[in-house]
């Protein structure tokens, strides 16, 4: 056959080649000095969720740099390694064991509970496989009950409360709020907003059986780009409380309907302080109607949490996304620094049980039992800014105001957990 | 006489013998867990690509939908793995791989059947359709795919063989090394059969082939359906590597990179979807180190061969084969002279590449990481700080682009005129 | 119950004419060159993109305007230097090219306004109410969105049946090899299409952006759905484009409002065990499904009538 | 003797159009039979009609007495009748060898074969050496067909139609845009395969014509105005006057 010459650009593709292939062969130097100790952060850098990671990332810079200021631990720096898991578990476990071939022991992850939890059966799996080098894995937002239940290990550590603890925060707040009589439930249709709309029927149901649910809807993930229909059908309900576990652009959407549709309703939500949702509400002129539960809010009256914020602000221009990723990594130091040791196994044994002043003030420990976080927990309104509250969100003037505080006990949902201690 | 057969049967299986000694021994040389991953995926991916060339490259089926047979499979394995290990059926983890293959076999007739009524464009669109069904009901039927979080196995669970586990990483890299090599084997052979040849001759002219007896939708279900094996395997290996069967085995970035893998090593070849599987692979997992927008570096590289090399990266190579004639001096000697003058041409083409991509990640860094100041670590590399706010970096971008490509328009004519030297070697030496 | 059937045919109507805003582009490109963009609903996303951009130098008229003629351009630019290169390797090579062009386009995107959402907003002269459907409000700027797809829709068809250029277009339409030899530049004729193909894209783009969320995921979303119109309705018919359209307008926008499920449907004689394949199939409503019956639609129409509703020609 | 192809009323219409308006013909086994007739009379049509490619709208085709009407194109093959293209329908990509090859192995019965190494065939081999003997390609074996030279692409076509073995054979104009002594070169080729078997030629050159068939059908406007030996032709007056005398060829 006779070949065509390529007109231009085979060269440079060659050349793009070789040069690339080069590069890419050499021994990646890893930035290992023995003076730090590193913490592996596996989470979305590309693709659609690029944003959060990116997010998390600056948070965790930040309350990294704070501990450091402070001395470190054990006398060394902790340091936040990136690894990109472009929102694909397959390529979640590559970059877990690319950072354990780095020589890195601790990884954090957060975004998405399939990825935590091929996280978590991944390490249990490698330190039964490769006794003596185990791995230990944070996680600081993959909210599955399941992890800290049925599939519960003892190298997987939880900082944020669960789905089941923060339905019943919810639920408590709504013990005093006898306006809210027809509740309707609208999620994401996926194992978490099933999650949430399983676990909404039965602690209405104990706590609030006067409310009636008029409405359940499972709406599919990050798809719907109109919530026009669903807002009609909720309006036809008459209901006058939502309930929703949406995130994302989902929230911040269906509030958007909302509003173009004139319903207004309370939204007790879980991610509704997400990005994007605060500019939402205040463009849908929703003041005072969107709640939020969480572990911290900025406006929590609390000096040393709020100069932290004011601090992390100035420098990265975001705000505390993760109060709870203050409290891991802190606790993170203080295990190494009580067992003088960077030995995962020894940070493990640390871990389990500890109690700890927790960034907004209060109480809180990691249960043993199964190794979820217990804190304070809030509900949070968002409207404008009342006097005295210093932090707003995007630029929005707007802000966040605490309408309810939940005790440690009132979110103590009983864990299934069967622990399998290493010997 | 039996001599003859006997260095004609060598050579035949000569290739094969190499490659798996090659197999054999990488381990030994790259002997990281990362390594080793990276050689797994490669491998599954070597399969994958290469079921996906039955398809494209043979019979000239374009399917946006590829994923679908892999990531079916991937969950057939999954629950086949737990329902061994929970029932403690005697069949060790080497065998797995085969009801992978059954299941994207009985996937690839089931769809084949729908959608191979026709070919071309409407075929692309009704695969991209079928795709997104599947991907879609992941969802609703979570029984079988497990939601989410998807279906996690243990692969050392089952019968062991020879005190194997399967539990670290190498026992795993011989297993799929071992079904790359069978994998290839059997592809390579079913081209070379009356199936094969008649595949090619649909690829070429579905009408005509109507006319020498055969169907060519028959032709293409076939084709479909024995890709749906081999994409089965593959998925069935990807299963067993990771343990987990998830959502996103089935969807749209899977069946992209099986498609990029496959185009950018070639499709003409037989051999070029598997160099394609191999720096697909390689790209994906190392370019995310140097850059947050590694895609758009992708699909430059994907447009690039469309445009400029459509017979991709083996292409590319088999245009050097023809100069593989003739006494082994001649050989060397005008394979070496072209290698100078690709020196020549690759110096301003890599400076080029470096301007457009400072360039790139500038212009990234400004438009979207403002609240890191102007200081950008180029290529996240810390000894390569830029400040974006000087207009310095910005023109030396430009300069290096611009200056890069005519330089390399000009040197290129070094290239194209030892091109034809060398053509014009063959045709002296009279082959 | 009224009110919501009201409700949910407008906002049917409304997703449905978009989508022929977009799918008439497409299918005007695959009548003529017979290449399906693979790249169209980028196009789409790139006019929100623009949309928005220009709107926050100029305000909202100058970017529904400027947006699709800047979109427009780029297209006929991408034709002239792209597409036409690979037009000898033949209509796969071109399909992979705008598979590979939406790629770029997509990551383009993102490299200059980010992953998120970006802050499109309807301008204030439409925000407000426009009309009252029982307690529903129904919001000017859809109204208006309503409006001015039909706008476009009957400018489109003024266009092809009383102008020269649209009488070129119709008679490549039903004879594709036919006009080249009645003299007419076929290259620049290709170049034009594909220029007006992307730039009613980008219309729907600049124009839905607003209303609905500009993010750098929503080509994605929309592509797929709109290859299936365009396979629904038979490839290379407009007319089957605007059924086809209009039908998967109204069949999403219906689903949601239904709560209807097999168990529902067939009461409580039986109820599968949990954790089965048959409970889920059993228990899943028809809200849940929406999104992919119009697949459903595409694989029930290929084994019925395998050249679309409206199809006529064969690939 | 025995109808080879036998056509009952045959009908198409394209729309409003009707292109054969009633067409009936009784082809004999071992005839050579040509069909003659101005432009767009609708020859290319009939062969699309007989061989599978377009549904007719009404009547019969019936293959050695088997009603074949509404059959696939490859259903009609596997009983014995392959045709050429007018316009040069080949493998472009593939080898000569290959595009031979792919045309003989339905008739040596390897069907859909995945199983077996095409290369150890070696029934396949010999007959598609002999098919490229035949068409005097064979020191062309291993050119990809998409860079020969018209002539012989054509004389390939031929080759590819007559691969298989079929005993009826129909040649959409197979010496079309050749030169005179490559007609001259072609019918010989087809003189010599089409030796104990049918054929029905389309075919514009008289001199072609007149030189191989034993009988000639003229079309006209979709209709049959005449099926007569060659002689008997020539003198036919409806003939001479609808066609010869109405339209000279190209």
């Amino acid at each position: 056959m006779k070949w065509q010459m390529p007109k231009k650009l085979f060269g440079l593709a060659a050349a793009g080649l070789v040069a690339g292939a080069g590069y890419l062969a050499l021994p990646q130097k890893s930035e290992a000095q023995s003076g730090t100790i590193r913490i592996a952060y596996v989470d979305p850098l590309s693709g659609p969720m690029a944003g959060i990671g990116d997010a998390g990332l600056k948070n965790f810079q930040y309350i990294l740099e704070e501990i450091n200021n402070k001395g470190g631990a054990n006398g060394k720096k902790l340091e936040i390694v990136p690894f990109d898991n472009k929102l694909n578990a397959q390529e979640t476990i590559v970059q877990v064991q690319k950072a354990i071939d780095d020589g890195i022991r601790i990884i954090t992850q957060g975004n998405g509970t399939a990825f935590a939890i091929a996280i978590s059966e991944f390490v249990t799996k490698y330190n039964e496989r490769n006794p003596g080098k185990e791995v230990i894995y944070l996680n600081y937002a993959a909210v599955d009950p399941i992890l800290t239940n049925a599939k519960c290990s003892y190298w997987h550590f939880r900082w944020d409360a669960n789905t089941e603890q923060k339905m019943a925060a919810i639920t408590a707040f709504l013990k005093d709020r006898k306006d809210v009589k027809k509740m309707y439930l609208i999620n994401q249709d996926y194992a978490f907003g099933q999650g949430v709309r399983d676990l909404a029927l039965k602690m209405l149901k104990e706590r609030r059986p006067d409310i009636e649910v008029v409405g359940n809807e499972l709406h599919p993930l990050a798809k719907i780009t109109d919530f026009a229909p669903y807002i009609a059908k909720i309006k036809a309900s008459g209901a006058d409380s939502i309930i929703t576990g949406n995130w994302g652009s989902d929230i911040a959407l269906l509030i958007k309907a909302a509003a173009d549709a004139g319903l207004q309703v309370n939204f007790f939500t879980f991610y509704a302080g997400g990005t994007g949702g605060p500019t939402a509400i205040k463009q849908a002129n929703l003041a005072n109607r969107v709640y939020a539960v969480g572990e911290g809010f900025a406006n929590i009256d609390h000096k040393a949490s709020q100069d932290f914020e004011k601090g992390l602000r100035a420098k990265y221009k975001v705000g505390l996304f993760y109060p709870r990723g203050v409290n891991q990594m802190r606790m993170l130091a203080e295990a190494i620094n009580k067992t003088k040791s960077e030995d995962p196994k020894k940070i493990a044994a640390a871990l389990e049980g500890m109690k700890f002043e927790v960034f907004n003030g209060g109480q809180g420990e990691m249960r043993a039992s199964d190794h979820q976080f217990m804190q304070p927990m809030y509900m949070a309104s968002f409207g404008p800014l009342k006097a005295g509250l210093p932090f707003d969100e995007e630029n929005t003037g707007w802000g966040w105001s605490v309408a309810g505080k939940v005790d440690p006990k009132d979110t103590n949902v009983p864990t299934t957990c069967k622990m399998n201690r290493p010997s | 006489m039996s001599n003859n057969t006997m260095s004609a049967s060598l050579k035949r299986y000569s290739v094969w013998v190499l490659a798996a000694l090659v197999l054999l021994v990488l381990p030994l040389i790259f002997s990281s867990g990362a390594s080793l991953t990276t050689m797994c995926l490669a491998g599954i991916m070597i399969i994958f690509a290469l079921s996906y060339n039955m398809l494209l490259g043979q019979t000239g089926m374009l399917s946006f939908g590829h994923a679908v047979y892999y990531g079916l499979a991937a969950f057939v394995t999954a629950h086949t793995m737990n329902w061994l290990a929970k029932n403690g059926i005697p069949i060790p983890l080497p065998l797995v791989p085969i009801a992978g293959g059954i299941a994207g076999l009985f996937f690839g007739v089931v769809f084949g059947s729908v959608s191979t009524k026709r070919g071309g464009t409407a075929f692309a669109m009704i695969s991209l359709g079928l795709a997104e069904l599947v991907y879609s009901s992941s969802l609703i039927l979570r029984s079988f795919f497990g939601g989410e979080e998807g279906i996690s196995t243990d692969r050392t669970k089952l019968l062991r063989v020879f005190g194997y586990n399967f539990g670290p990483q190498l026992q795993v890299y011989y297993l799929i090394a071992a079904w790359t090599l069978l994998c290839v084997i059997l592809m390579y052979a079913l081209t070379r059969t009356p199936f094969g040849r008649m595949c090619n001759a649909v690829r070429e002219n579905p009408e005509r082939v109507e006319f020498v007896g055969y169907n060519p939708q028959f032709v293409r279900f076939i084709a479909f359906s024995l890709a749906g094996l081999f994409a089965g395997v593959a998925g069935s290996l990807a299963a067993i590597n990771i343990e987990l069967a998830q959502a996103s085995f089935v969807g749209a970035a899977q069946s992209g990179a099986v498609l990029l893998a496959a185009y950018i090593g070639g499709v003409a070849f037989f051999v070029g979807p598997i160099l394609g599987a191999i720096l697909v692979t390689l790209l994906s997992i190392k370019l995310s180190d140097f850059s947050e927008i590694w895609l758009l570096y992708f699909g430059i590289l994907f447009i690039t061969i469309i445009l400029f090399a459509p017979y991709g990266l083996s292409g590319l190579l088999m245009m050097h084969a023809q100069f593989w004639r003739g006494p082994m001096g001649a050989r060397i000697s005008r394979l070496l002279r072209l290698a100078g003058a690709y020196v020549i041409a690759a110096i301003p083409a890599i400076i080029m590449v470096a301007g457009a991509v400072l360039l790139i990640e500038m212009i990234h860094h400004v438009s979207q990481k403002t609240a890191e100041g102007p200081m950008m670590h180029f290529l996240r590399r810390p000894y390569l700080t830029i400040n974006t706010a000087s207009a310095l970096p910005w023109i030396g971008a430009l300069v290096a682009l611009f200056a890069g490509f005519f330089a390399f328009r000009f040197t290129w004519q070094t290239v194209a005129s030892a091109w034809h030297r060398a053509l014009a070697d063959m045709q002296r030496s009279g082959s | 119950m009224a009110e919501l059937i009201i409700i949910s045919t407008l906002n049917g109507v409304l997703y449905g004419m978009l989508l022929f805003l977009m799918a008439s582009g497409l299918t005007l490109i695959f009548s003529m060159m017979g290449v399906l963009n693979f790249a169209h609903a980028s196009f789409y996303m790139l006019g929100a993109f623009l949309g928005f951009q220009i709107s926050q130098w100029a305000g909202f008229i100058p970017a529904i305007i400027l947006a699709p003629i800047i979109a427009g351009g780029l297209g006929a630019l991408i034709e002239r230097y792209g597409l036409r290169t690979v037009h000898k390797h033949g209509h796969v090579a071109e399909l992979l090219f705008t598979f590979g062009l939406a790629f770029i386009i997509e990551e383009t995107i993102q490299m200059i306004w980010g992953k998120l959402a970006v802050d499109y907003r309807v301008p204030s002269f439409l925000d407000f109410s426009a009309f009252t459907v029982y307690a529903t409000n129904y919001p000017a700027y859809k109204a208006f969105m309503l409006l001015f797809s039909i706008a476009i829709f009957i400018g489109l068809i003024f266009l092809l049946t009383r102008t020269r250029a649209g009488l070129i277009i119709q008679a490549s339409l039903t004879h594709p090899h036919m006009v080249g030899m009645l003299g007419h530049n076929v290259p620049r004729v290709f170049m034009m299409v594909f220029g007006l193909g992307t730039a009613l894209a980008a219309i729907a783009g600049a124009v839905a952006g607003a209303a609905f969320v500009t993010q750098s995921n929503m080509a994605a979303l929309l592509g797929p759905i709109l290859f299936v119109v365009v396979v629904v309705g038979g490839l290379g018919s407009l007319w089957g484009a605007f059924v086809a359209s209009l039908l998967i307008g109204l069949l999403q926008t219906f689903a949601i409002a239904s709560d209807w499920s097999l168990s529902k449907f067939l009461g409580g004689s039986f109820t599968p065990e949990r954790g089965t394949i048959l409970y889920d199939v059993w228990t899943v409503t028809i809200a849940q499904i929406g999104p992919i019956l119009p697949y459903l639609l595409l694989v029930l129409v290929l084994v019925f009538r395998p050249t679309g509703l409206f199809g006529t020609r064969d690939t | 003797m025995n109808s080879a192809v036998e056509l009952k009323s045959l009908e198409k219409r394209f729309g409003k159009t009707e292109i054969i308006r009633g067409v009936s013909l009784d082809v004999k086994s071992g005839e050579r039979h040509a069909v003659i007739g101005p432009n767009g009379a609708g020859k290319s049509t009939l062969f699309n009609l007989i061989s599978g490619r377009f549904l007719p709208t009404s009547g019969a085709i019936h293959l050695h007495g088997e009603d074949i009407t509404g059959m696939r194109p490859f259903e009609i093959n596997r009983r014995g009748l392959s045709r050429s293209f007018q316009v040069t329908n080949i493998f472009p990509r593939l080898s000569v060898w290959e595009n031979i090859r792919c045309a003989v192995l339905w008739s040596k019965g390897h069907k859909y074969s995945f199983w077996r190494n095409i290369d150890k065939l070696e029934d396949v081999r010999a007959r598609t050496q002999e098919i490229l003997e035949q068409i005097n390609m064979a020191n062309r074996a291993d050119i990809p067909a998409g860079v020969l030279s018209y002539a012989e692409q054509r004389a390939l076509e031929i080759g590819i139609t007559i691969a298989g073995g079929a005993d009826i054979i129909l040649l959409d104009e197979p010496t079309a845009g050749m030169s005179r002594s490559e007609t001259e070169h072609a019918v010989a080729l087809i003189r010599k395969v089409s030796e104990g078997r049918t054929l029905i030629i389309i075919e514009h050159d008289m001199g072609v014509v007149f030189d191989l068939a034993d009988r000639i059908s003229v079309l006209v406007y979709g209709q049959i105005i005449a099926t007569d030996e060659p002689a008997k032709i020539k003198s036919n007056q409806k003939v001479q006057e609808a066609y010869l005398g109405a339209a000279g060829h190209d």
